[in-house]
C-alpha cells in the first residue's frame, strides 16, 4: 500500500522532473527580471530553440537505438548551403550550355535530399560494417563540413529574398514560422514512437538489439531510417536557419551536436538506448533555451555563462539519475 | 635551402582561419597574386588555433617553400614560428595582424585592428552626438582581435559618460549567434539607440534581430570588416558603418613584396601600415566590396 | 507415411564456428504430436542445432526438410513464419518495454489507422498468462520480473502464435515446480494438437514424465535415437549422453566438524531505504567447518540476496551480525569478503561470472591476482599454470588456457567460475544454483568437487531450487521463504514435503 | 590446419593491421613527395602528434573501461593556461599584501594538480552519482573552458621565456623534447596496462563491470583513478603546447577530443570497452599525424583536407572491423 503510493509519487516526479526543472528555473529567471516572462521572449525563446528541437528530435530516435549522431551540425551545414545556393544560382553546366532554377520548393527539396542521403549514408555504414555510430558520424563531421567549404568556397551565400526569409521569420495565425514546423516535427516524431511498429522497434533495439534480432526485426533497416530521419531533420534545420539569417553560412551549425545530445539527455532518454521520449527532449531544449537567453537577460559575463550551462546540464542528469536509480 | 632546385619557387599563404570569408579573401587574393607573378601557392588554415599554425611552419620548412605570406593567429604566440622560418632561411611577410617581433618577419603589411576601432569609435560618437545607450557584441572571446578591437572601441567612447553600455555579450563572431543573442538582449533594453559588433557577420545578425523587432530604423549598426553583405547594407542605409580593412589591398601587396625581396631587392620598409577606413553611406562609392586594388 | 509422422528433418548438418566444430553431420527426425527430448553433455551442440533449425544461423551445411520440402531460413522471423517457434536458452526479452511488447515483439497487431493495437494486445497477452497461470500484469515492466518470471514470458511468447514445431532449450531452468507443471499441462495438449515439441534440459527427473523419444547428442555428434521411452532409466540416458556409466557421487558421509567457521545473527537487508519491505529478513544460521549447507527456497524467496548480503554487496544497507572463527567481522566490501575467505559463485555466470570477452587464464586469476604478481608485475607464466591446473583438475573442455570464456558451452564456463573462487583459497564457498544449466557428468564432477573441499575443512553453503539436488548434497538444510528463514533440517529428518512446507509458509 | 593456417594469419593481421596502414600510407606519401622521407619532417611529425598521444593515452584508458572523455580539450587549456599564468605572475593577494612566486616547476606541478583534480571530478561525478561518462566530461568541457577564459581574461598568456620554451622546443640527445615526454609516458602507460592489477583491472570493467565487481574490483576507485591520469595528461599536453607557443591560448586544445578519440578508434581500441592497446593507440595517432603533414605536403586545398580525413577514419575504423568481426 504505502509502496503502491511511493511508486506513484515516483512516477510523477520521474514523469515531470524536467518540467519541474524548466518551471523552477522559469520562476527564478522571472523573479529576476521583469523582462523574462514578456510573450514577445517566450516567442523568442520558442523561436531560437526550434532549431535545436528538430535536431534533437532526430537525435533521440538515433540515441534510443544506443547509437549517436555526431555530424548532425555538419549536415545541416551543406544542406543549408545547398538549397541556398540552388535557390539563389540553379546550376549551370556551361559545357553543353545548360541552365536549371530551383524554385524555393525545389532548393528546399534539394537540402532535404542531401540531409537524408548523408544519414543513409551515416546508417549504412554503421550497420554495413558494424562499426560503432560514434566514430562513423564523427567522420561525416568532417566530410560534410569539408563538403560545405567547397560547395560555398568558404563564403556565406546571401541574398535569398523575403520569400525564402518568409520560412525562418515569418508568421502563420499569430505563431512564428519555426515554431509551426518545429511543433509538426513534433507531433509527427511522437506518434511514430509510440504508436508505430517502427517507434516500438527503436526501441527494442535499443533496449536489447540481440533479443529484437531474434524477433526477426531488421534491425539494419530500421536504424539506417533512424540516421535518414536524423539527417533529413538536420536539413530541416539547416533550411531554418538559412532562411532566418538569410545566408548560408559556411560554419553554421558548428558545435550544435553537442547542443542536441544536451537536450536529448537533460530530458532524461538514457545514452544507453531503450529508454526516452521526444516530449522529454523538447524539455531538454527548452531549458537549454531559456537558459541561454535568462543569461543573456541578465546579462551573465560570457566566460561565467559557459560554466554555469556545464553546472545546470550536469545537475539535470543526476536528477533523472536520482529517480530513476537502477536502470543503466 | 630550396633556391636551387627546379620548377616554379613556392609561396606558402598561412591564414589564421577560413571559418570567416574576410579571410578567404585575403588568402585567395594572396594566393592569387603570387601565382601571377609565376609563383606555385599554397593556403594553409590555422584554424585560429595557434598550435596549428606551428604545424603548418614545420611542414612548410620541412618541404622547402621559398616563402611565406603570413596572417597571425596570435601576435605573441606566432612570433617562435616565424623566428624558426627565419633560421630555416624562408622570409617571412605578415599581413593585416601585426607580431611582437621588429626582426622576424621581413615586412609586416598591417591594418591595425586597435586603431580601426578608434576611428570608428570616434564616428560612432559623432553619429550618437555623445549620448545613448548602446550594445556590444564581442567575437570570439578568446579571440585577441574580440579584446583589440573591443579597446580600440572603448578607447574612446568610454570618454563620453552619456554613452552607456547597457550589454555586452559575445556572439563568436557567428551571424546565427548575433541572432539570437541580439534578440534577448533587445528584451531586456527595449531602447538602444546603436549597437557595436566586432565583425560584420555579427553586424548582419544583430540587424536582422532588430529588423524582427521593428526597431531597424532608430538603432545604427556599426560592423567591421567590409564584407560584402553589410556594404550592400550600407548602401540601403540599413547599417550605420563598417571599418574596411581592404584585405585585397594587403595580399596583394604581401606577394608583390614577396616577389620582389626574391628577386634579390632587399630594400622593404619593416611596417607598411594600411589604413583602415570608415565606409559609410556618404563614401561607400569609393570602395569595391572587401577594398580596392582590383 | 514417413512426412505424416516426420514433420521436420535435418539431414547431414554440420556447424563451424571459429575453431570449434559445434555439428557434425547431424541427421534428426523430429516427429509430429510427440516431445522429441534432446539429450547430451554441455557443449553437445543442442543450442547450436536448434538455432539452426530456428533460422537464428543461416549458415550451415546440410540440408532441412519442412514436411519433405527443402527450406532454408535466413532469419528467425522465415522460421516463424514456417511455424517453427523457439524457446532460447538465454533470455531474450528488452527490459524497458512491457510484458505485451515483449510477446508481440516483431509480431504487433495494428489498427485500421495503422498505428499499434494497444487494447487487442494487452488483451491476448493477458489471456496467454492465464493460460500460464500467471497473475501478473500485462503492462508490467520485463526489468521489473525476476529471472523465473521472465522465463514464462519467453513461454508465452513461444506460445502466442499456434507453431507446428516448438523449440524449448532448457525453458524450465528458473522457473518453480509449479510452474513446471502448468507448463507440462500445456504441451500435453499442445501434443494433442499434433504440435512436434523438441525440447532440451539436464533436469532428468522432468524428462521421465514428458519425453516420447530421446535424442542423443555427443561432441557434435548423433549418437542414437531411443524410441521406447517406457523402460528407459537414468542409466540408459547417461550411458546415451556419456557414452558410459557414472555412478552418482551423492554425499555418503558427512565430513562436517563442530567447529563454527560461519555465524550471521539476525541478517536483514531491506528493499529500500524507508525500511517497509525486506529482501532478507533476520536470517539466523551457523556454518561449519566441513559442513554442506543447503538453502532451499522458491525463486524469489531472497537467497541470492541474503548471499549477496553476506558477501559485502550492499554494506550500505545490511543490518545484523556476521562471526568468523568465533570472531565478529564487518564485511565492507567484497573485497573484504575475500580477505576474511569468502568466496561466492554466482547465479549468473554469464552477467556476473566472467568476462566474457578475456582467457581463461585472466579469468581464472582475476580474485585472486595478487598471488599471480611479483613487485607490483603481473606474472604471466604463473598465471597460466594456475589455470592449466584447474582445466585439469576440473576437466574443463576447452583447447587451450588462452581461449575466449565466450566459446566455452554453459557447463565449462560454470567451471572456470568455480576455478577462479577456488583459487582464492576460501574457508567458506557461497555456491548460488551452482548447477543451473549444467548436464549430468558435470553436475557430478561438481558435487563430487563439493564433497573434497567439505573434506578439506572448507564450509560450504549451497543454493538451489532443485529438491532433489539440495536433498541429495547437503548435511543440512535450511528454507527460505519470501525473505525470512523458515525451516532448518537435517539430513535425517528432511523429507520432500516438510521441506516444501516450509518453502511455501 | 588450413583453419590453423587461417587463423594465424587473421592474428598477424590483427596485430599488425594499423601498422600496415601507417606503412601503406608513408610508401604513398614518400613515393609522391620526396620531402616526405626526410629526417627533419619525421621529427616534426614526431612533434606534432606528441600532444595528441599523450591525451591520447589518458583517453585511451578511459575508453577501455567503456567511458568517454569530451573535456580534454578544455583541461588541456585550462592547465597550460593556469602553469603560465603562475609562472609569468605568481599570485599576488594585495589585501594582505602577500606574493607567491613560481618557479617553472612548481608552475608546471600547479598546473598537473589542476588536470588531476578536475578529471578526478570527472571520474567522482560519473562513480558516485552513475551518470554517462559522455554528459559528466561534456558538462567539464565548458565548465573548464569558461574558467580559462575566467583565468586568461581572454588573453593568450605569453612571454614566458626561454627556459619554460624547451620543454616544447628543446632538443637531448638529439630528439625533441616533447617526443622524449611523449615515450616516457607511452612506456609508463604501457607496462601499466599490460603488466600491472590495475591495468587488469582496467580491461575487466570495461569487459564486464559486474563481473568485476564481484571480483571484488573496487570499480569507483579505479574509474576515478583512470579519470584523474586522463586529466593528469591532458595537463602534460598544455604544458607542453604552451611551452612551444611560448604562449597559452585561451582557446587551446578547441576539438582536441575528437582528434584524440580518432587517434585511439583508428589504433584499434573499442568503444564498448575492454579490448584495446596503447601501442595501438601510437599508431592510431602517427596514421592522423602522417596524414596530416602528408596533405599539406601534397599541397592539398584545407576543404578537401577534411573530406580526405574523413574517409580514412571510416577506412581504419572499416580495417578494424573486419579483422575482428565477432566482437563487440
Ligand atoms: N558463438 C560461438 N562461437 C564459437 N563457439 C561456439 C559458439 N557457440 C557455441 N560454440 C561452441 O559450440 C559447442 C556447442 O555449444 P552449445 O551451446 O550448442 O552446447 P549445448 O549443448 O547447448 O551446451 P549447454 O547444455 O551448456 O547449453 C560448444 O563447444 C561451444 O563452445
Ligand atoms: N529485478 C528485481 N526487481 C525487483 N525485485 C526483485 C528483482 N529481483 C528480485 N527481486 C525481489 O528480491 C527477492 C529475491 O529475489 P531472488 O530471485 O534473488 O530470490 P532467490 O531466492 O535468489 O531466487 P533465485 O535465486 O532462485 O532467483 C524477491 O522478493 C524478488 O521479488
Ligand atoms: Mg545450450
Ligand atoms: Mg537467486
Amino acid at each position: 500500500m504505502t509502496d503502491f503510493a511511493k511508486g506513484n509519487i515516483g512516477n510523477i516526479l520521474k514523469k515531470f522532473q524536467s518540467i519541474i526543472a524548466l518551471l523552477v528555473l522559469c520562476i527564478v529567471l522571472a523573479l529576476m527580471s521583469d523582462k523574462f516572462l514578456t510573450s514577445e521572449n517566450m516567442w523568442n525563446i520558442m523561436r531560437q530553440i526550434s532549431i535545436n528541437v528538430c535536431i534533437s528530435v532526430g537525435m533521440t530516435l538515433v540515441i534510443l537505438t544506443r547509437g549517436i549522431d555526431l555530424s548532425v551540425g555538419s549536415i545541416l551545414a551543406f544542406s543549408g548551403a545547398v538549397a541556398a545556393g540552388l535557390y539563389k544560382s540553379g546550376i549551370e553546366i556551361p559545357s553543353m550550355d545548360l541552365y536549371i532554377g530551383f524554385t524555393i520548393l525545389g532548393a528546399i527539396l534539394a537540402g532535404f535530399s542531401v540531409g537524408g542521403t548523408l544519414g543513409a549514408f551515416n546508417g549504412w555504414v554503421i550497420t554495413r560494417f558494424k562499426i560503432p555510430s560514434f566514430v562513423a558520424t564523427l567522420a561525416m563531421l568532417t566530410i560534410a563540413r569539408g563538403a560545405t567549404m567547397l560547395w560555398t568556397g568558404g563564403f556565406p551565400i546571401t541574398g535569398l529574398g523575403s520569400n525564402f526569409a518568409f520560412i525562418g521569420t515569418g508568421w502563420f495565425l499569430g505563431i512564428p514560422m519555426p515554431v509551426w514546423i518545429t511543433i509538426v516535427v513534433v507531433i509527427i516524431a511522437m506518434i511514430i514512437t509510440n504508436r508505430t511498429k517502427f517507434g516500438r522497434y527503436i526501441y527494442a533495439i535499443g533496449g536489447n538489439e540481440s533479443a529484437a534480432r531474434l524477433s526477426g526485426i531488421n534491425i539494419s533497416k530500421i536504424k539506417i531510417w533512424v540516421y535518414t530521419i536524423a539527417g533529413l531533420l538536420a536539413a530541416v534545420g539547416g533550411i531554418i536557419l538559412t532562411s532566418r539569417l538569410d545566408s548560408a553560412q559556411p560554419n553554421a551549425g558548428l558545435t550544435y551536436e553537442l547542443d542536441s545530445i544536451a537536450a536529448v539527455v537533460i530530458g532524461g532518454t538514457s545514452l544507453s538506448g531503450g529508454r526516452g521520449s521526444i516530449i522529454g527532449t523538447v524539455q531538454g531544449a527548452l531549458i537549454i533555451g531559456v537558459l541561454n537567453s535568462g543569461l543573456v537577460l541578465l546579462n551573465v559575463s560570457p566566460f561565467w555563462q559557459q560554466i554555469i550551462k556545464g553546472f545546470v546540464i550536469l545537475f539535470a542528469v543526476i536528477m533523472d539519475r536520482i529517480n530513476h536509480p537502477n536502470e543503466e | 635551402n630550396g633556391n636551387e632546385k627546379e620548377g616554379p619557387k613556392r609561396m606558402a599563404v598561412v591564414i589564421s582561419t577560413l571559418n570567416n570569408p574576410w579571410f578567404v579573401v585575403l588568402g585567395e587574393t594572396a594566393a592569387n597574386r603570387a601565382r601571377e607573378l609565376g609563383y606555385e601557392a599554397t593556403i594553409f588554415d590555422s584554424q585560429n588555433n595557434t598550435a596549428k599554425e606551428a604545424e603548418h611552419f614545420e611542414n612548410i620548412i620541412a618541404s622547402g617553400f621559398d616563402a611565406i605570406l603570413f596572417n597571425p593567429t596570435d601576435a605573441e604566440g606566432s612570433v617562435s614560428n616565424v623566428k624558426r622560418a627565419k633560421v630555416a632561411g624562408i622570409p617571412t611577410f605578415c599581413i593585416d595582424r601585426e607580431v611582437n617581433s621588429l626582426n622576424g618577419p621581413v615586412t609586416q603589411i598591417i591594418s591595425d585592428n586597435f586603431s580601426g576601432c578608434v576611428e570608428l569609435g570616434q564616428y560612432f560618437v559623432r553619429e550618437l552626438n555623445k549620448q545613448g545607450n548602446y550594445v556590444e557584441l564581442l567575437g570570439l572571446v578568446g579571440d585577441n582581435n574580440t579584446w583589440n578591437r573591443s579597446k580600440g572601441f572603448h578607447s574612446v567612447v568610454d570618454d563620453f559618460p552619456q554613452l552607456k553600455m547597457v550589454a555586452q555579450q559575445s556572439a563568436d563572431f557567428d551571424r546565427s549567434k548575433a541572432l539570437e543573442v541580439m534578440e534577448s538582449v533587445l528584451q531586456a533594453n527595449p531602447n538602444v539607440s546603436a549597437v557595436f559588433c566586432g565583425n560584420d557577420a555579427m553586424a548582419m545578425g544583430a540587424y536582422q534581430a532588430l529588423v524582427a523587432s521593428g526597431k531597424a530604423e532608430e538603432v545604427k549598426v556599426f560592423g567591421f570588416d567590409g564584407a560584402e553583405d553589410v556594404m550592400d547594407a550600407i548602401k540601403d542605409g540599413k547599417i550605420t558603418a563598417t571599418a574596411m580593412q581592404s584585405p585585397k589591398l594587403m595580399a596583394k601587396t604581401a606577394a608583390e613584396m614577396a616577389d620582389k625581396y626574391l628577386q634579390g631587392d632587399k630594400d622593404i620598409p619593416r611596417k607598411i601600415p594600411i589604413a583602415v577606413e570608415i565606409v559609410t553611406k556618404e563614401n561607400i562609392d569609393e570602395f569595391g566590396v572587401y577594398g580596392n586594388g582590383e | 507415411m514417413e512426412s505424416s509422422t516426420v514433420i521436420l528433418q535435418a539431414n547431414g548438418i554440420t556447424k563451424k564456428f571459429a575453431g570449434v566444430t559445434a555439428l557434425q553431420n547431424i541427421n534428426l527426425d523430429v516427429h509430429r504430436a510427440k516431445v522429441n527430448v534432446v539429450v547430451g553433455e554441455n557443449g553437445a551442440g543442442k543450442s547450436t542445432l536448434m538455432k539452426i533449425l530456428s533460422g537464428v544461423y543461416p549458415d550451415y551445411e546440410g540440408q532441412l526438410l519442412l514436411e519433405g520440402k527443402p527450406v532454408s531460413f535466413q532469419n528467425p522471423k522465415e522460421a516463424m513464419e514456417k511455424g517453427i517457434a523457439i524457446i532460447h536458452q538465454e533470455l531474450n526479452l528488452i527490459p524497458y518495454l512491457s510484458i505485451t511488447a515483449n510477446i508481440f515483439l516483431g509480431r504487433e497487431l495494428k489498427n485500421s489507422l495503422g498505428m499499434l493495437d494497444f487494447k487487442k494486445m494487452n488483451q491476448q497477452a493477458s489471456d496467454l498468462l492465464k493460460r500460464l497461470q500467471c497473475n501478473l500484469s500485462p503492462k508490467t515492466r520485463v526489468g521489473k520480473l525476476r529471472v523465473g518470471e521472465q522465463q514464462l514470458v519467453e513461454i508465452a511468447k513461444a506460445l502466442l502464435e499456434d507453431a507446428q514445431v516448438l523449440i524449448m532449450d532448457e525453458p524450465t531452468s528458473a522457473i518453480t515446480d509449479t510452474e513446471v507443471e502448468v507448463l507440462f499441462r500445456i504441451i500435453s495438449s499442445l501434443k494433442k494438437e499434433g504440435v512436434a515439441i523438441l525440447y532440451i534440459s539436464h533436469k532428468l527427473d522432468e524428462l521421465f514424465k514428458i519425453a516420447d523419444r530421446y535424442i542423443g547428442l555427443r561432441d557434435g555428434e548423433m549418437v542414437g535415437t531411443i524410441e521406447e521411452v517406457q523402460e528407459v532409466n537414468k542409466p540408459d540416458l547417461i550411458r546415451l549422453m556419456v557414452g558410459r556409466n557414472i555412478e552418482n557421487t551423492y554425499r555418503k558421509n558427512s565430513s562436517a566438524s563442530s567447529e563454527e567457521i560461519l555465524k550471521v545473527k539476525n541478517i536483514s537487508l531491506p528493499k529500500d531505504i524507508s525500511k517497509s519491505r525486506y529482501l532478507v529478513q533476520g536470517v539466523n544460521f551457523v556454518l561449519h567447518k566441513g559442513e554442506i549447507l543447503g538453502i532451499f527456497g522458491l525463486m524469489g524467496a531472497g537467497r541470492t540476496e541474503l548471499l549477496e548480503a553476506l558477501f559485502g554487496l550492499h554494506p550500505k544497507i545490511i543490518m545484523g551480525e556476521v562471526f568468523m572463527n568465533g570472531e565478529k567481522v564487518k564485511i565492507k566490501s567484497v573485497k573484504k569478503a575475500i580477505e576474511f575467505g569468502l568466496a561466492m559463485v554466482p547465479e549468473d555466470r554469464k552477467k556476473d561470472g566472467l568476462v566474457m570477452n578475456m582467457d581463461i587464464a585472466r579469468n581464472v586469476s582475476m580474485a585472486c591476482i595478487d598471488k599471480n604478481s611479483n613487485y607490483g608485475l603481473l606474472d604471466f607464466k604463473k598465471e597460466r599454470n594456475q589455470a592449466k591446473n584447474y582445466i585439469k583438475d576440473l576437466r574443463i573442455k576447452a583447447t587451450s588456457e588462452k581461449q575466449k570464456s565466450k566459446n566455452l558451452s554453459g557447463g565449462n564456463q560454470q567451471k572456470v567460475v568455480l576455478s577462479k573462487w577456488l583459487a582464492t583459497k576460501p574457508k567458506v564457498i557461497f555456491l548460488d544454483e551452482p548447477t543451473r544449466g549444467i548436464d549430468v557428468n558435470a553436475k557430478n564432477e561438481i558435487y563430487h568437487l563439493i564433497n573434497e573441499l567439505a573434506a578439506e575443512g572448507m564450509g560450504i553453503i549451497v543454493v538451489s531450487s532443485e529438491l532433489p539436488e539440495i536433498m541429495a548434497i547437503s548435511d543440512r538444510i535450511l528454507v527460505m521463504s519470501n525473505s525470512k528463514l523458515t525451516g532448518e533440517f537435517q539430513k535425517e529428518t528432511a523429507t520432500e514435503d516438510n521441506i516444501m512446507k516450509a518453502a511455501t509458509a
